[in-house]
């Protein structure tokens, strides 16, 4: 017989209780006693940083519910320091400063402030890879400013300002041989010319100047006539560039009168699969094959194409294929859209004309018949990430299938290709060996840059490699090394001229894609003026900063959601706590301007600002929280 | 894993048992016409193979120049859901059938729905709001409220 | 077992009663009402004599302070918190909360208010007895906070009773509404009995 | 002969203080059976879904936070998972696990507040609550270690959550998690045997099987009632997938059932916090979306078993910055459906402990 | 017929003062008047405070420590501060009666202590009836709360009058039976001579089922915990003073307190030797006896949770009046047909009794709630 129910759980209960009366009580005798709050506190001060604030209002406007105001001076700026756009370029365009100029309607004067670093505006209008738009603080909020696209409207809106203010300097004597006429080449020619008033000669083995932006870029995005206009104007500025003439070897130049050679011949070698049957005819390299269609070449291709790989290479060929009248263009990547070094656009447009991609698909075998092509393939997972931060394909054992095709346009990478006969010491990926800061070889007279030396890069990358060479080179021939001019007035006034708007940016129209595929005619159309000057308006100008006067919470509102700290591009705000919050009056600024001003001590993971914690009392902090853990 | 039955293929079915009544079906969802609604509801809830005995949930989207009303139903039983929808054209006096016979689940968000988008169910047995006092002007959620105060 | 499914208990009557008182409130409650106490500038109140018998009666009264429950919202939670064994407010002897707001002496207003609830706390600060007292905790409870925007929401319980301390957070942790109570002390402490027929 | 009496109607609220928050029962009652009873809610509408509808995707976390605000890192879960549905956003593994974690830890902070204040309800003198208070203050430590607050976290992003977890955070949970089963186990003790607890409880708020379907329950009131139906197992969202668990359900479908479901599922919740924190892999915890994010038009409903039943958002976007509609598919609100069939024929003091074993929250009932 | 020998003048040597002190009639009602004010005013004051401070350690926490020493001070400011606050009057009540029922309900509980000894002979009056004076006057304060309840004009206060009153009703019978009991051992119903006769055995062993039954029944008559419905505040607000503030609310309050000392005091000296004990003088071991039955209450309070009206009037009726029938019948017959039994026996077997009582009693007795269809 089970007895229960006749009092037996309250006895339990009881029991209970008594075990806790003689316990420690866990209370924290506030305010004699105070817990230590977490180093992550999301708590009732939220400093502020005068010197990193910019006063952009991104912390205003991610306010849920809008309780930030912000009040810059009269006075206007405390200084210009360098923009994360400008920064992340690797000619160190002032990015900021040619957008202001677009605002004020001056686009001569914006290309005046492009030509200061590089040479070549418009063929960046066109096809730079803009670094300068990832790290735009714009990003972060929406869009990136479309610095790419605004550097096409001024472009396309030039009066050719800056040639009045360019000077050409005075002739040295001195006789410097370049070899190759690619963005670094023709960089390096043009300020050696222009700056150092060397006797420059340029050497290219091809018919056509131009280098990789003349044979490797599809002319649908870069329009001949523009490339040959830059040309020119390096020509213009004494550069003598002697096309068709392959150079044996650099040595040889510096015997016949050149005091320095810079080997700028780029990487043009494609990089083969590695898998049986590749050297059938049918199966192109992809620099080759672009090569040959910038060139003029006639290159019959059937109706189903395969282009291996994912970079702009890949689809350049993809899409020049389609323009030679392929039907079916596939591009097969082992990886998934996500890991595409193509520049995001590309992949928009290359998609958009209707070339199909095949992900997580790596090709293992080409066999070849009369008739066709069989590309055998297989699936890939991702697995864990490598060096690289993109994670590894891994084969799926025994998920082979074929594809039939007409061609197969191999493009998953370039390497340099230098010549024994040169004679220069080359490491990993067949890359000439030079000292990082001043490109020098293993020959003292000659010095390398460009794809030859990184292996497949952007122009703008080039361009910047030809300045550095351009400086080594001059200071090797005893100049001064100094390259750069003024071709812009500095700013007068800088105020906030508007501040940075909200929205999104303006449309890029571009021509229906089914016009595209019928010529090799650009695809892309630049801005309006209004467009463009719309998009300026966005900029948050961060090399500007301004000089905010106030910035307060207003009373009672801020419910520590920590969004405005998150969301601060610069780093300028940080909350904290305090135990001592409470006032008689509604409208007592909760937050003094002292306590906003504390001094800028970041952490790196979270909220808390050291500094708030050391203001408590120290006397105060007590009770570890850990201990409390432990009963 | 629920598996969201396909409104296409709900909508050939349905079409057979009801003509006319389905007017537009999507992968994801299937729009019915309002005056079907109570019929095709009961309908999925007592057919074997449908069974959608739990109604998950009920709202209401003012798109302007139609009200919509989006029903998540669930089968426990075979773990399959389906959003039914329905449009009210009207807008001065929106009024769709009440499924409060069916699940009474609806009741308090049917009266939600009433008070915050002002779309009237009929044979609803409390029609009244639910949230905001007896009086206060307009319907909030709609997208023309705006507050004058 | 069946259970009768038909609403029969629908009042509509007292509905639109309670519409009608809310619509009035809201009509009449445009501005913020001042401090009830007229409140001593920090530099005054060093100056105004307060009697023995004061002195005790604010000590008593101070040591005394029961909250009535009016707890609408998240702050109730922080609330319930420093009720709880790790704040424990009883040490400050405030442990009795009233539920009947007879015998509260303070209203801590732990949360958002509505304009539907607004009439409720109106009666119910009415409903307590002199000297009473109000917080104000919370962003909600100073200004409306987040949702100060929203169609329906009081902004700040000010508008509705006389607030004598306010509290910022949202919610408030434990240690700064502690605070609060204890700067709520303080202004008891300067009071003087002389101020209460107002 | 029978005795005639008359109905009279007393008002419960809406500042009583059992009613958790702000509501009102309007009880017709006979001596103190309830004849009839309607429950009016509304006292906290803050037009939340309007006031959303104005916000950007990312502002509008912080409202989540405040629905239920018991649980809010169970509210900030399924919103930013519908709009990553919606945004076609990838959240890495590790966040996956943590925000598995987070949530879990607040199942335990949820049910121990249902719990406490359901036995406060019931009249025991603060003791339980107190006690489940003090574990609640623990995970509250935690979550302030994580994210920096105390009760509204805004913890979640799109892509992820907004901090890894701190280097102090696993240790201190290790310890919590070995903890928690000796805290339940007094909780037990305290409760689960007493005469008076089982005779308040026991019977009492029957909501049988079919018609706890029928009247769309969710969450623990759901399984209270004999259907084994948790979000988690039948339609596996996060990493729920890789975690084993039992589903407790109750048998007689009463108050004590729901008291006991909530019990149990605390002892799962231990179990599920013990695999994650051994499966917990490394790696980034957040994929970075811009401040403004405009996913494409079209609508999506994303919903989880957060503590009090299934919690759904169900978003329309027209590819603009802010959503154009904002549901939330509140448990609280529907599970209320059933108070008034629970309580008919009921005394006024069952009246507390069945609302209170429905556990709402009523943040989230008004909005 | 007594079981044991009830000699008045033997327990007094230990006493401090002459029983016969302070002499003159009227100087000894004045003196004894003011000492039971001053006893129960103090004393309610002094539970007040250990009741918050033993609730606090009950709960981990720490209870009222700020106001004055060990916070000490506590229930001087709460009661200062209730006498200063502004006094209500409902507008619809009952203005005399919501006047007189504070009055009403302090008052008879005050009178308790006229009979009760807190030593040998040191009482206001030594009635021979004591004990039924005590029965018929506790009864009266359940009429003030009822006032109370009434004139406030309140539907919750209402509902808590009436809870009071069955309540009351109900849980008189076993109390009053559970004390006959103790009369029937003893032979007479002065408390005095009551506490005379524990001086080797305290009745909490001759009648351990008594002392359940009269203890459970004495939480319901002063309203605690697991019975005060009373005021439930999770229900009923705060019950029947729900309208009442001030000084008027104190005066209630402290109406409850007495009554609770009072039950304790009755409790001390029916069942657990009132004054007496070694070394100490037996004041002392009177406020100890009471303080300790205190403590047990609020131990009470801190664990368990309230009951419904009528599971409460349920255990009333099926469970403790049967177990107090069947022990007054079993007292009977033990006085009646073994009067020269060993005591130690007696206590025994009366021990085994209420274990085998309690627990075949609770098998019959379920509690549960069913619903009434409407």
């Amino acid at each position: 017989m089970r007895f229960e129910h006749y009092g037996n759980g309250i006895a339990k209960g009881m029991a209970l209780t008594l075990k806790h009366l003689f316990r420690k009580p866990i209370t924290t005798q506030y305010p004699e006693e105070k817990l230590t709050v977490s180093r992550r506190i999301r708590g009732n001060v939220l400093a502020w940083s005068q010197e990193k604030c910019i006063g952009c209002y991104t912390c205003a406007q991610s306010c849920p519910h809008g309780c930030i105001d912000i009040m810059t001076s009269e006075k206007g700026t405390k200084g210009l320091v360098p923009a994360p756009c400008s920064q992340s370029c690797p000619a160190h365009v002032d990015v900021p400063r040619y957008i202001r100029l677009i605002t004020a309607g001056k686009p001569s004067e914006a290309v005046a402030v492009n030509r200061e670093k590089i040479p070549f505006p418009s063929v960046c209008a066109y096809i730079c890879a803009h670094p300068c738009e990832a790290a735009c603080s714009r990003g972060q909020i929406d869009e990136p400013i479309a610095i790419r696209m605004l550097k096409r409207f001024a472009v396309d809106n030039d009066s050719g300002l800056w040639r009045k203010r360019s000077k050409i300097a005075s002739p040295s004597g001195k006789r410097v041989a370049i070899i190759g006429s690619g963005p670094a080449g023709l960089t390096a020619a043009y300020y050696l010319t222009k700056l150092s008033g060397h006797l420059v000669t340029v050497f290219e083995a091809l018919p056509e100047p131009g280098g990789m932006m003349r044979v490797g870029i599809p002319s649908y995005r870069l329009p001949r006539d523009i490339l040959k206009a830059e040309i020119k104007e390096i020509e213009n500025v004494g550069v003598k560039i002697e096309i068709n003439t392959k150079v044996d070897s650099p040595q040889s130049l510096l015997g016949q009168g050149f005091s320095a050679v810079f080997v700028a011949t780029g990487a043009h070698q494609t990089t083969e699969i590695g898998v049986a049957g590749e050297d059938d005819p049918r199966v192109l390299g992809g620099t080759d094959f672009l090569r040959e269609v910038n060139l003029g070449k006639k290159i019959e291709l059937g109706n189903r194409v395969a282009v291996i790989g994912g970079g702009n290479t890949a689809m350049d060929s993809a899409r020049t294929a389609l323009r030679l009248g392929a039907k079916e263009v596939t591009i097969v990547y082992r990886r998934t859209r996500a890991e595409m070094p193509a520049s995001s656009e590309e992949i928009e447009a290359a998609t958009e004309e209707g070339v199909k991609f095949l992900f997580l698909t790596a090709p293992s075998q080409i066999t070849s018949s009369d008739r066709e092509l069989e590309l055998e393939c297989l699936r890939m997972k991702l697995g864990a990430e490598d060096l690289s931060g993109r994670r590894r394909p891994e084969p799926i054992a025994g998920s082979e299938f074929t594809i039939s095709l007409d061609n197969i346009i191999s493009a998953i990478g370039q390497r340099p290709l230098v010549p024994a006969s040169f004679n220069l010491a080359t490491g990993q990926g067949d890359k000439i060996q030079v000292a990082p800061d001043t490109l020098v070889t293993n020959n003292k007279a000659i010095f390398a840059g460009g794809d030859a030396i990184s292996g497949p890069a952007t122009v703008i990358e080039a361009i910047a490699a030809g300045r550095q060479a351009a400086i080594s080179i001059d200071k090797y021939l005893g100049g001064s090394g100094i390259i750069d001019e003024t071709l812009t007035p500095p700013e007068q006034i800088l105020d906030r001229l508007g501040g940075p708007i909200e929205g999104w940016r303006p449309k890029i129209d571009a021509i229906p894609h089914e016009k595209r595929l019928s010529s090799f005619s650009e695809t892309e159309l630049g801005w309006s003026k209004q467009s463009a000057s719309e998009e300026t308006q966005r900029c948050l100008r961060c090399d500007i900063t301004y000089e905010v006067e106030k910035y307060q919470l207003r009373g009672g509102q801020c419910i520590y959601c920590g969004l405005c700290v998150e969301a601060c591009p610069f780093d300028a705000l940080f909350m904290g706590y305090s135990y001592e919050r409470a006032s008689y009056r509604l409208h007592e600024q909760l937050l003094s301007k002292e306590e906003l001003l504390l001094p800028d001590k970041r952490q790196a993971s979270g909220y808390a600002h050291p500094e708030v914690e050391e203001t408590l009392p120290k006397q105060t902090l007590l009770i570890d929280r850990r201990e409390y853990f432990t009963r | 894993m629920t598996v969201a039955l396909p409104g296409k293929e709900l909508a050939g079915k349905l079409e057979a048992q009801f003509p006319t009544s389905i007017v537009e079906s999507s992968p994801a969802s299937l729009i019915v016409k309002s005056e079907f609604l109570l019929r095709i509801a009961r309908y999925l809830k007592a057919t074997p193979g449908f069974d959608f005995d739990y109604l998950s949930s009920i709202t209401a989207v003012d798109y302007g120049n139609y009200f919509e009303l989006v029903y998540h139903l669930v089968s426990l039983e075979h773990n399959h859901s389906l959003v039914l929808k329905t449009r009210c054209y009207e807008r001065d006096e929106p009024v769709v059938p009440s499924l409060f016979s069916l699940w009474q689940g609806a009741d308090y968000q049917e009266r939600e729905i009433y008070d915050l988008m002002g779309i009237r169910f009929d044979a609803h047995p409390n029609m009244k709001r639910i949230f905001l006092w007896d009086g206060f002007q307009g319907h909030p959620l709609r997208k023309d409220y705006s507050d004058d105060t | 077992m069946e259970i009768d499914k038909s609403y029969s208990y629908s009042d509509t009557e007292l509905d639109r009663y309670e519409g009608g008182v809310i619509e009035a409130l809201k009509a009449t409650s445009g501005e913020a009402i001042p401090d009830p106490d007229e409140w001593l500038d920090e530099e005054l109140s060093q100056n105004i004599l307060l009697t023995t018998v004061d002195a005790v009666l604010n000590w008593a009264r101070r040591s005394a302070l029961w909250p009535v429950v009016c707890f609408p919202a998240c702050c109730a939670f922080e609330f319930i918190a420093i009720a709880a064994s790790r704040w424990d407010f009883s040490r400050f002897g405030m442990e009795v909360v009233r539920a009947s707001p007879r015998q509260a002496d303070l209203m801590i207003t732990a949360g958002t208010l509505t304009w539907k609830m607004a009439p409720q706390v109106k009666r119910i600060y009415d409903q307590m007895a002199e000297p009473k007292w109000v917080i104000a905790m919370g962003a909600c409870g100073i200004s409306g906070g987040l949702f100060k925007g929203s169609y329906s929401v009081v902004p700040g319980y000010n508008r509705i009773v006389p607030v004598d301390v306010y509290i910022p957070g949202c919610p408030p942790r434990p240690e700064t509404l502690l605070h609060g109570i204890m700067t709520l002390h303080k202004k008891i402490a300067k009071r003087s009995s002389m101020q209460e027929g107002k | 002969m029978t005795l005639k009496t008359e109905h009279f109607v007393l008002n419960l609220g809406p500042l009583h203080p059992s009613t958790h928050g702000v509501f009102r029962l309007r009880a017709t009652l006979d001596g103190e059976v309830i004849v009839d009873i309607e429950p009016v809610i509304g006292y906290l509408h803050r037009g939340i879904e309007k006031l959303a509808e104005g916000c950007t995707y990312k502002q509008n976390i912080p409202f989540t936070d405040r629905l239920d605000y018991l649980a809010s890192m169970s509210n900030n879960l399924p919103y930013v998972m519908a709009v990553e549905k919606l945004a076609e956003i990838n959240v890495p593994e590790r966040a996956e696990y943590l925000r598995v974690i987070m949530v879990e830890l607040q199942r335990i902070v949820s049910h121990i507040i249902a719990v406490g204040t359901f036995v406060q309800d019931l009249g025991a003198f603060g003791t339980p609550l107190l006690y489940m208070f003090r574990e609640r203050e623990k995970i509250l430590d935690l979550f302030e270690m994580v994210c920096g607050q105390r009760l509204t976290y805004n913890y979640m992003r799109f892509g992820g959550v907004s901090h890894d977890i701190p280097d102090e955070f696993l240790p201190a949970l290790a310890k919590f998690v070995d903890r928690m089963p000796g805290f339940i186990d007094e909780y037990d003790q305290l409760l689960a045997e007493n005469e008076i607890l089982l005779a308040r409880t026991k019977g009492v708020g029957i909501l049988p099987k079919d018609l706890a379907i029928n009247i769309s329950a969710s969450g623990p009131v759901l399984r209270a009632s004999g259907v084994k139906w948790d979000i988690r197992k039948a339609d596996p969202y996060s990493v729920y997938d890789r975690f084993e668990f039992d589903i407790p359900t109750g048998s007689i479908s009463d108050a004590y059932d729901r008291y006991r479901v909530r019990i149990e599922e605390m002892r799962q919740c231990v179990r599920i916090l013990r695999q994650a924190m051994e499966q917990l892999p490394k790696g980034k915890v957040l994929t970075e979306v811009p401040l403004k994010l405009r996913p494409p038009a079209g609508e999506v409903y994303a919903h989880i078993e957060a503590p009090k039943g299934e919690l759904g958002f169900y978003l329309v976007s027209d590819n603009s910055d802010k959503p154009y509609r904002f549901h939330v598919r509140a448990p609280s609100l529907i599970n209320l459906t059933a108070l008034r069939q629970m309580l008919i024929g009921w005394k006024l003091a069952d009246a507390i402990i069945v609302f209170g074993s429905i556990d709402i929250c009523l943040g989230e009932v008004d909005r | 017929m007594a079981i044991l020998s009830t000699n008045p003048n033997s327990f007094s040597q230990l006493a401090v003062l002459p029983p016969d002190w302070p002499g003159n009639f009227w100087l000894h009602w004045v003196v004894f008047t003011v000492i039971i004010l001053a006893f129960v005013l103090n004393t309610a004051l002094i539970f007040i405070w250990l009741e918050r401070r033993a609730l606090g350690r009950f709960q981990v926490r720490l209870g009222p420590n700020r106001v004055g020493p060990f916070g000490l001070l506590q229930p001087i400011a709460d009661v200062l501060k209730l006498l200063t606050k502004e006094d209500m009057i409902p507008a619809k009540g009952d203005k005399l009666v919501f006047w007189l029922a504070p009055l009403v309900a302090f008052v008879p509980v005050l009178m308790i202590f006229a009979v009760i000894p807190f030593q040998s002979g040191a009482l206001l009056a030594d009635l021979n009836i004591g004990i039924l004076y005590v029965v018929a006057i506790s009864s009266v304060a359940a009429v003030g709360v009822f006032m109370a309840g009434w004139a406030s004009n309140n539907k919750y206060s209402l509902i808590g009058a009436m809870r009071d009153v069955a309540m009351l009703i109900s849980y008189e019978i076993p109390i009053v039976l559970s004390i006959v009991g103790v009369v029937l051992i003893t032979g007479s119903l002065s408390l005095t001579e009551i506490v005379g006769a524990q001086r080797d055995i305290p009745f909490i062993l001759l009648q351990p089922l008594g002392f359940l039954i009269f203890f459970i029944g004495s939480l319901a008559e002063s309203n605690r915990t697991p019975f005060d419905l009373v005021e439930a505040d999770s229900e009923l607000v705060a019950g029947y003073h729900i309208e009442y503030s001030g000084m008027k609310f104190a005066t209630l309050f402290l109406a409850e307190y007495a009554e609770v000392i009072a039950m304790s005091a009755l409790m001390t000296t029916l069942f657990l030797g009132g004054w007496q004990g070694p070394l100490l003088p037996p004041i002392i071991w009177f406020l100890i006896k009471v303080f300790a039955v205190f403590l047990f209450i609020v131990w009470i309070r801190s664990t368990i949770p309230r009951m419904r009206i009528d599971q409460v009037m349920a255990f009333a009726w099926k469970f403790l009046l049967p177990l107090a029938l069947i022990n007054l019948l079993i007292t009977s017959l033990q006085v009646v047909f073994w009067p020269e039994a060993s005591p130690w026996l007696i206590v025994f077997l009366n021990l085994v009794a209420m274990v085998v009582l309690v627990l075949s009693w609770s098998r019959f007795f379920r509690l549960g709630g069913e619903r009434i269809e409407v």
